[in-house]
């Protein structure tokens, strides 16, 4: 019986190998290093992979990845996990990618394997969030995280003249992103707007489900509340379902960050106010654009701008940026697909 | 002789840790073949890195498994060591040497508690270890309120988790130790042997004068402890320490030791048999990145193996039955196989 | 009294909280944030309850979390394709069953320990809907949401189908044939074949029932807002576990009741928000409650203790 | 004469290499008491089993009333009137009486309304009808093996069944309701019930049976009416050789004393005010009703239920023992009732379970050495005459009497000073029994201290060169060896002179 167990392993693993092997198709092997005719290979590398803020950087990156004519691999942790990351980047360190396009769950950790890939001549820039300085080349940066934590900080002020209790739903409160967006907001708030106070800070394990019954308790708990601000995506939708049910649309208010998709029959229906977000698609497309530049040696450190199809970006020390992000709301939010 | 050999053959080609050896040279020479820097001794150091930790877990996990129970908060217990040690090293001024030792007492101090509640108050390992899965993480994130996060080791530690020692990734070193170790305690000394006595029968062990809690309370504590030290390897191999290190390694855990051949159970199972079950889940994981196949694949795999490796497990049993059931009347009892 | 020393703990431990929400934090009591919170919790009662019967049966469905989102998602594929809502509720039900009998058929067909087999479904379930879904949200058509109904009727007709489930239940369990079979099952299943019962067949109609529980409760979850987050259910079965076991169903099957598990679930749902009511910081709440399980099992592993001397 | 109520005929039936039957022809008629008898092993089990349907046979028939009957499982065996007791109670151990009498008795839909108050009712008169004592809302957790075999006896009786099947129904009955039972089964024949009783106890298949079936290694030997055979020449169809003396001679010289209890009692298992003394060389039998405290004292011993009050001395000196480890490293040996659960671990080998108790011993430093604990396990197995394939058979594999041997063996390797022994023969065939016996004789004859517990008094009787009557949890005489029935029953009833 065993014999059978065997066989149909065998027959299992066969299957998906023939398969991955068509899939390569016309690309020669990733193993082929450097430029020299040879197709490049760009690895990117998402926090997490079920998400779908990252699969819209990913449509972007396949853009430029078919427009390039290079070899992208996308892959990623299937939940958020720092150790997973780690893994990943060794994987492509011994697959012998050329570079790495890193948006690092966890700051110092992740560093240690992209500084033995630089070791290893692969080239290593990070996007959408930064790894140590060292360990990359570049940071294509969609936003400071004191951009985004400022530019929430900002439009809730805005929203409630600068008065009211406001309450944080973030994905977990082991995330390095979210607590550094987190401390941002906190930083702008006690600097410029007195008149807001930050009354909880909830985790919603990334999942919508959790965001919204945080936000119901939140509501219960806090009669006074005036805001929720969420900076995960899953969260937006939930809390603004969350608003909708207890019946205090226009009472509480809801931004966040989130993708426009997922965000845009709140909007219109105006229980949420506004969301923040970056293009998706063109941090992808140009965290390749980039990824390939580097390889190519047409993007040096020191250089002062970036040019590619999307057009020209300012770089800043090492950091590329993407631009401001956009605020969609009721009035704009049509205008975007992702 | 030979019709004796030949039937000690049989039966030890019949064995689940043999057809599990075959499952894992077969991953691995498929996935060589596809991916051409599959084979290379770099990425199979890699793959010896990265499974330390499960590993670590999975080899205690395995006589906890054999004395019929189980434990939920190994994973839990990892991030809580991590933190624990971070903490003892930058805010208590430890070295990281003196760290671990403290790290490792205290990993021994929270499988204690798991212990306590199991045998001194006879309650159900899986429920216990259900709440202390929630208190270990729970207590880590406050003490850390999630954010903390432990970093700048000296490379002298990272050596530990990022480095090679004569030849091979210095953590293997410690995990082969405690492999060793483990192999012997489950297969070559009284412990194991009354490990499964309990797992077979509880009762049966107790009548015997075997030193049920004691026993009992040992897995356990020992669980905590290599947990702990899985913690310290963790911290090195990532250069950090924080509240969400090893979410979810308690099953990678249990799955690798069932595939492995114990049974959920207890007592039957081998300490080789969950070494083989580590590495056909790690040669799976890895392989299917040099594949080029998506990660959700590997999961999807490790439950279909594990699913095929229990058939295979009863399939025999249930030939037999139904061949008995279906050739009953005409013959007079068929043949014993 | 004795017979159900645990059910009533329980319960005591609940008023306690309600009580010190009373006094501390009595904003906890308005009626709508009420409604919102059972609102919320009625798909997990649904699952409990499944998971209860499971339990008394003397197995374990771990993979309860999977087959939510399985169902969840796939009522929402079904919906944006402009199916009839019954028809979405029925098909959802009704995967849940599939899977629930893929489940029974490995457990008690092939007679395999069910921890390992829904581990091992779980695992692949999820696995499979990432794969396929990548992580996007599922949008729905309007007409989904409440069912139809106005979003007021439609949360009090959630939660009275979740407690008139229950009910339903808990009476079915007392009363009818059925659900002693299952009691007898879980308590000596070979007691239970020699007395003419089937007890193989009765494990595999729990777990179908299980996974129709699930369905259902995923519907409950789907009709309640405008998307479907792929991830889904992800540590509900944790939840309905610690539920059930909080409630007072013993682990090694055959006792306890869907009364208990009732109050079981109200304690741990209101953990949560009576953390943020009183204003206790995010950081505690896992370690709280794993402290609550610890706490009910401990207790009643002392009085089991007391009583056996 | 009308067809045979029930008729097998070639009966055949195996597990994995084991053939369990060979082939065996038995009937059973109308009104009449069919007892089967035959050594552990000889296949009276599996062959109930296969009329209750809980077994399928390879081949062979079986014919209800002329209908050749095929594929019969537990609920078609029940609705044709067939109902069982089985040895080990099978009753759910969560439920009620009440509910667990119900669920053997009430056929139907899944889906039908359960009757609570009807339940109850029938579970009051049922064990009223066969004099038990026991309120139908307890959970059968809570009560003793007698009572779960009162429990047992009351469903087949509400049955209402044509055949009913009783497998050692007496082994743990008191003797009150051993006439209770005895009167039921008349009763049960009377009314034109087919019962097959399955007995060690020769006596009661005289008193009771009209025929009886003789089985042997799978095989029937011979059928005859009761009161054309005697009790020697069923001894030999059950052996298939001459049983010369069934109780070895006592040699009683006995030494000093070993156990001492003054005034030992422990709260939680009912026993009070205990006071022994057993010496050297000597058998002492511990006689009683079951329930009266006997197990309860040897728990108390060998620390399973630590003594609150009262004295142990052993061998002079006082002591407290708190746990089996502390009782075994004091030289005091258990060998518990129930063999299967606590006697031997099924699973493991021979080998395994002989060596089990003296880890320490053998094994110095906790390292395994697989040479001496198989040499110690063949010396055992030669000296006690275990049958099996070899130390690596799984104790499972092996009879009743045989796993009786081997966990004895564990303890006698422990070299203890006192020896419990409780129910050593329970269940166990005839010939196994008298060769327990001898072994037991043999160890006194050696300077060992036994305590013998049994429920047999003509083994207690036989065996013993004291015995001690308990009763109510407490010691209530102390009689010489050669003590009679009568004198060891009326102490144990409790009756005054």
């Amino acid at each position: 019986m065993k014999k059978l167990f065997c066989f149909a392993l065998t027959v299992l693993l066969l299957g998906g190998c023939g398969k991955s092997t068509l899939d390569r198709g016309s690309a020669s092997g990733p193993g082929a290093a450097g430029t020299g005719g040879k197709v490049i290979t760009v690895a990117l590398l998402p926090k997490s992979k079920g998400n779908a803020y990252f699969i819209s950087c990913k449509a972007g990156a396949e853009k430029a990845a078919k427009a390039l004519g290079v070899d992208l691999l996308f892959d990623g942790p299937t939940d958020t996990d720092p150790a997973k990351q780690n893994e990943i980047v060794e994987n492509w360190i011994t697959l012998g990618v050329d570079v790495i396009a890193a948006a690092c769950d966890n700051k110092e950790g992740i560093s240690t394997a992209l500084r033995k890939a630089q070791g290893k001549g692969i080239k290593v820039i990070t996007y959408d969030a930064d790894a140590m300085p060292d360990a990359r080349t570049f940071f294509v940066n969609q936003a400071t995280p004191e951009g985004i934590g400022y530019g929430l900080a900002d439009e809730a002020a805005r929203l409630l003249n600068g008065q009211g209790e406001v309450a944080i739903i973030l994905a977990t409160l082991t995330a390095a992103n979210q607590q550094e967006w987190r401390k941002h907001i906190e930083t702008r708030v006690a600097e410029k707007y007195p008149g807001l106070k930050i009354v909880a800070v909830r985790p919603c394990d990334d999942l919508k489900d959790k965001a919204q019954a945080e936000a119901t308790a939140l509501l219960g708990a806090y009669p006074n509340l005036k805001m929720i601000m969420n900076i995960c995506s899953p969260a937006v939708p939930g809390a603004a379902e969350a608003v909708k049910q207890a019946g205090k649309v226009g009472k509480v208010k809801v931004i966040g960050l989130g993708l426009p998709s997922e965000n845009r029959r709140y909007v219109k229906e105006g229980v949420t106010d506004s969301v923040m977000l970056w293009k998706t698609e063109d941090l992808g497309y140009l965290t390749v654009e980039a990824a390939v530049a580097l390889v190519k040696g047409t993007l040096k450190p020191g250089d002062k701008s970036f040019k590619g199809a999307l057009g020209e970006f300012e770089i800043k020390g090492d950091n590329i940026l993407l631009g401001k992000p956009f605020v969609f709301n009721k009035d704009n939010i049509d205008q975007f697909n992702f | 002789m030979s019709e004796n050999s030949r039937s000690r053959w049989k039966s030890l080609l019949l064995r689940h840790e043999t057809a599990l050896l075959f499952v894992v040279v077969i991953e691995w020479l498929c996935f060589n073949a596809i991916g051409p820097r599959f084979g290379t001794l770099d990425n199979n150091f890699d793959i010896l890195r990265h499974t330390v930790e499960i590993g670590l877990l999975a080899l205690v996990m395995t006589p906890i498994i054999l004395t019929g129970g189980i434990d939920l908060s190994v994973g839990s217990l990892l991030g809580l060591c991590a933190i624990l040690f971070g903490k003892l090293w930058r805010d208590a001024g430890l070295s990281p040497f003196a760290a671990g030792l403290v790290t490792l007492g205290l990993g021994a101090l929270a499988g204690g508690l798991n212990a306590s509640l199991i045998t001194l108050l006879r309650l159900p390992p899986l429920i216990v270890t259900l709440g202390t899965y929630s208190l270990f993480r729970g207590v880590a994130e406050a003490i850390t309120r999630g954010a903390d996060t432990f970093t700048n080791f000296p490379a002298s530690f990272l050596f530990l988790g990022q480095e090679r020692w004569l030849g091979l990734p210095t953590q293997m070193w410690l995990f082969c130790g405690v492999a060793v170790v483990v192999w012997l305690l489950v297969h070559r000394t009284t412990f194991g042997r009354s490990f499964r006595a309990i797992g077979f029968s509880p009762e049966g062990a107790r009548y015997a004068g075997l030193p049920v809690r004691s026993r009992l309370a040992l897995v356990y504590v020992l669980a905590g402890v290599v947990a702990a030290l899985a913690a310290i390897i963790y911290t090195a191999r990532l250069g950090q320490a924080k509240a969400d290190a090893g979410t979810g390694y308690e099953l990678f855990a249990i799955t690798a030791v069932v595939l492995g051949g114990t049974s959920i159970f207890g007592g039957v199972g081998t300490v080789h048999g969950t070494l083989l079950g580590v590495a056909a889940i790690a040669v799976l994981n890895n392989g299917l990145v040099h594949a080029r196949q998506p990660r959700e694949a590997a999961g999807m795999l490790t439950g279909a193996l594990l699913l095929l490796a229990l058939s295979a497990g009863v399939a025999p049993k249930l030939w037999a039955a139904w061949r008995s059931r279906h050739h009953a009347s005409p013959s007079p009892a068929p043949k014993s196989t | 009294m004795t017979r159900h020393f645990r059910e009533l703990s329980v319960a005591g431990a609940l008023i306690l909280v309600l009580a010190a929400l009373a006094i501390f934090a009595p904003g906890f009591y308005q009626p709508q944030p009420l409604l919102s919170l059972a609102t919320r919790e009625a798909p997990t009662l649904v699952v409990a309850c499944g998971m209860a019967l499971v339990i008394i049966c003397r197995q374990i469905d771990i993979s309860v979390g999977s087959q939510f989102a399985v169902c969840s998602v796939s009522a929402g594929l079904l919906a944006a394709q402009n199916t009839p809502t019954a028809l979405v509720g029925l098909a959802a039900i009704g995967i849940g069953a599939l899977l629930g009998a893929i489940n029974g058929t490995l457990i008690a067909g092939l007679r395999l320990p069910s921890i390992v087999v829904t581990l091992a479904t779980m695992v692949t379930w999820r696995e499979a809907l990432r794969l396929q879904r990548q992580g996007a949200f599922v949008n729905l058509p309007d007409r989904l949401q409440w069912l139809g109904l106005s979003q007021s009727s439609g949360q009090w007709v959630l939660v009275a189908a979740a407690v008139a489930l229950l009910a339903a239940l808990g009476l079915a369990m007392r009363h009818v044939a059925a659900g002693r079979f299952v009691y007898a099952v879980g308590t000596d299943a070979e007691a239970a074949r020699l007395a003419g019962m089937r007890p193989q067949l009765v494990t595999f109609l729990t777990f179908v029932f299980m996974g129709a529980l699930t369905g259902l409760a995923a519907m409950m979850n789907v009709a309640q807002s405008p998307q479907v987050d792929p991830k889904s259910g992800t540590g509900l079965e944790l939840k309905a576990i610690a539920a059930v076991v909080v409630g007072g169903v013993a682990i090694s099957g055959g006792r306890g009741t869907l009364w208990g598990v009732f109050v079981g679930l109200l304690l741990l749902a209101c953990v949560s928000p009576a953390l943020t009511h009183l204003h206790v910081e995010a950081y505690w709440e896992k370690a709280i409650q794993g402290a609550i399980i610890l706490l009910a099992v401990v207790a009643d592993g002392v009085r089991t203790r007391k009583t056996d001397r | 004469m009308p067809a045979p109520l029930l008729e097998l005929r070639q009966l055949a039936k195996s597990f994995g290499g084991a053939r369990a039957l060979r082939g065996v022809d038995f009937d059973l008629h109308a009104g009449e008491v069919h007892a089967l008898l035959g050594e552990n092993g000889a296949g009276k089990s599996t062959l109930i089993k296969i009329v209750t349907g809980a077994h399928q046979p390879d081949s062979g028939t079986i014919t209800l009333e002329g209908k050749v009957v095929a594929g019969l499982s537990p609920a078609a065996a029940h609705r044709l009137g067939i109902a069982c007791i089985y040895q080990q109670p099978a009753l759910f151990p969560d439920l009620t009486v009440a509910e667990n009498i119900g669920l053997r008795l009430e056929p139907g839909s899944a889906l039908r309304r359960v009757g609570w108050r009807q339940r109850r009712d029938r579970a009051v008169r049922l064990l009223g009808q066969i004099g038990a004592n026991i309120p139908p809302e307890v959970e059968v957790r809570a009560l003793s093996m007698p009572e779960q075999q009162l429990v047992e006896i009351a469903c087949a009786l509400g049955a209402g069944a044509r055949i009913v099947i009783m497998d050692e129904p007496t082994s743990s009955l008191t003797q009150k309701e051993q006439h209770l039972l005895f009167s039921v089964v008349r009763e049960l024949r009377q009314n034109g019930v087919g019962v097959i009783y399955i007995s060690h106890r020769l006596e009661e298949i005289f008193a009771l049976a009209d025929r009886v079936t003789v089985l042997r290694d799978g095989q029937s030997v011979g059928t005859s009416a009761v009161s054309e055979i005697n009790e020697a020449a069923l001894i030999r169809m059950m052996v298939g050789r001459e049983m010369t003396q069934i109780y070895p001679p006592g040699e009683s010289a006995p030494g000093n004393v070993v156990l001492k209890l003054r005034d030992v009692g422990c709260k939680a298992s009912g026993v009070h005010a205990v006071s022994l003394e057993v010496r050297a060389g000597e058998v002492f039998g511990l006689a009683g009703l079951v329930g009266a405290g006997r197990t309860e004292l040897a728990r108390i011993l060998f620390g399973l239920t630590p003594a609150d009050a009262g004295e142990i001395e052993l061998a002079g000196t006082r002591l407290a023992i708190r746990s089996p480890e502390e009782a075994m490293n004091r030289g005091i040996a258990y060998v518990p009732e129930d063999r299967r659960r606590h006697g031997v671990v099924l699973e493991m080998p021979v080998a395994e379970n002989m060596t089990m108790a003296v880890h320490r011993r053998i094994f110095k430093g906790a390292w395994l050495r697989f040479g001496a604990e198989r040499s110690l396990a063949l010396d055992y197995i030669r000296d006690l005459a275990v049958k099996c394939s070899g130390p690596d058979a799984p104790a499972g594999s092996l009879s009743g009497g045989n796993q009786q041997k081997v966990s004895l063996a564990r303890w006698l390797a422990t070299k203890p000073q006192l020896l419990i022994l409780d129910e050593p023969t329970q269940g166990v065939d005839v010939g196994a029994k008298s060769e327990i016996h001898r072994i037991v004789r043999r160890l006194a004859r050696d300077g060992l201290a036994v305590l013998l517990i049994s429920s047999d008094l003509p083994e207690i009787l036989g065996m013993s060169d004291r015995i001690g009557v308990m009763r109510g949890g407490t010691m209530t005489a102390v009689l010489p060896g050669n003590a009679d029935a009568h004198a060891v029953m009326s102490a144990a009833l409790g009756q005054t002179r």
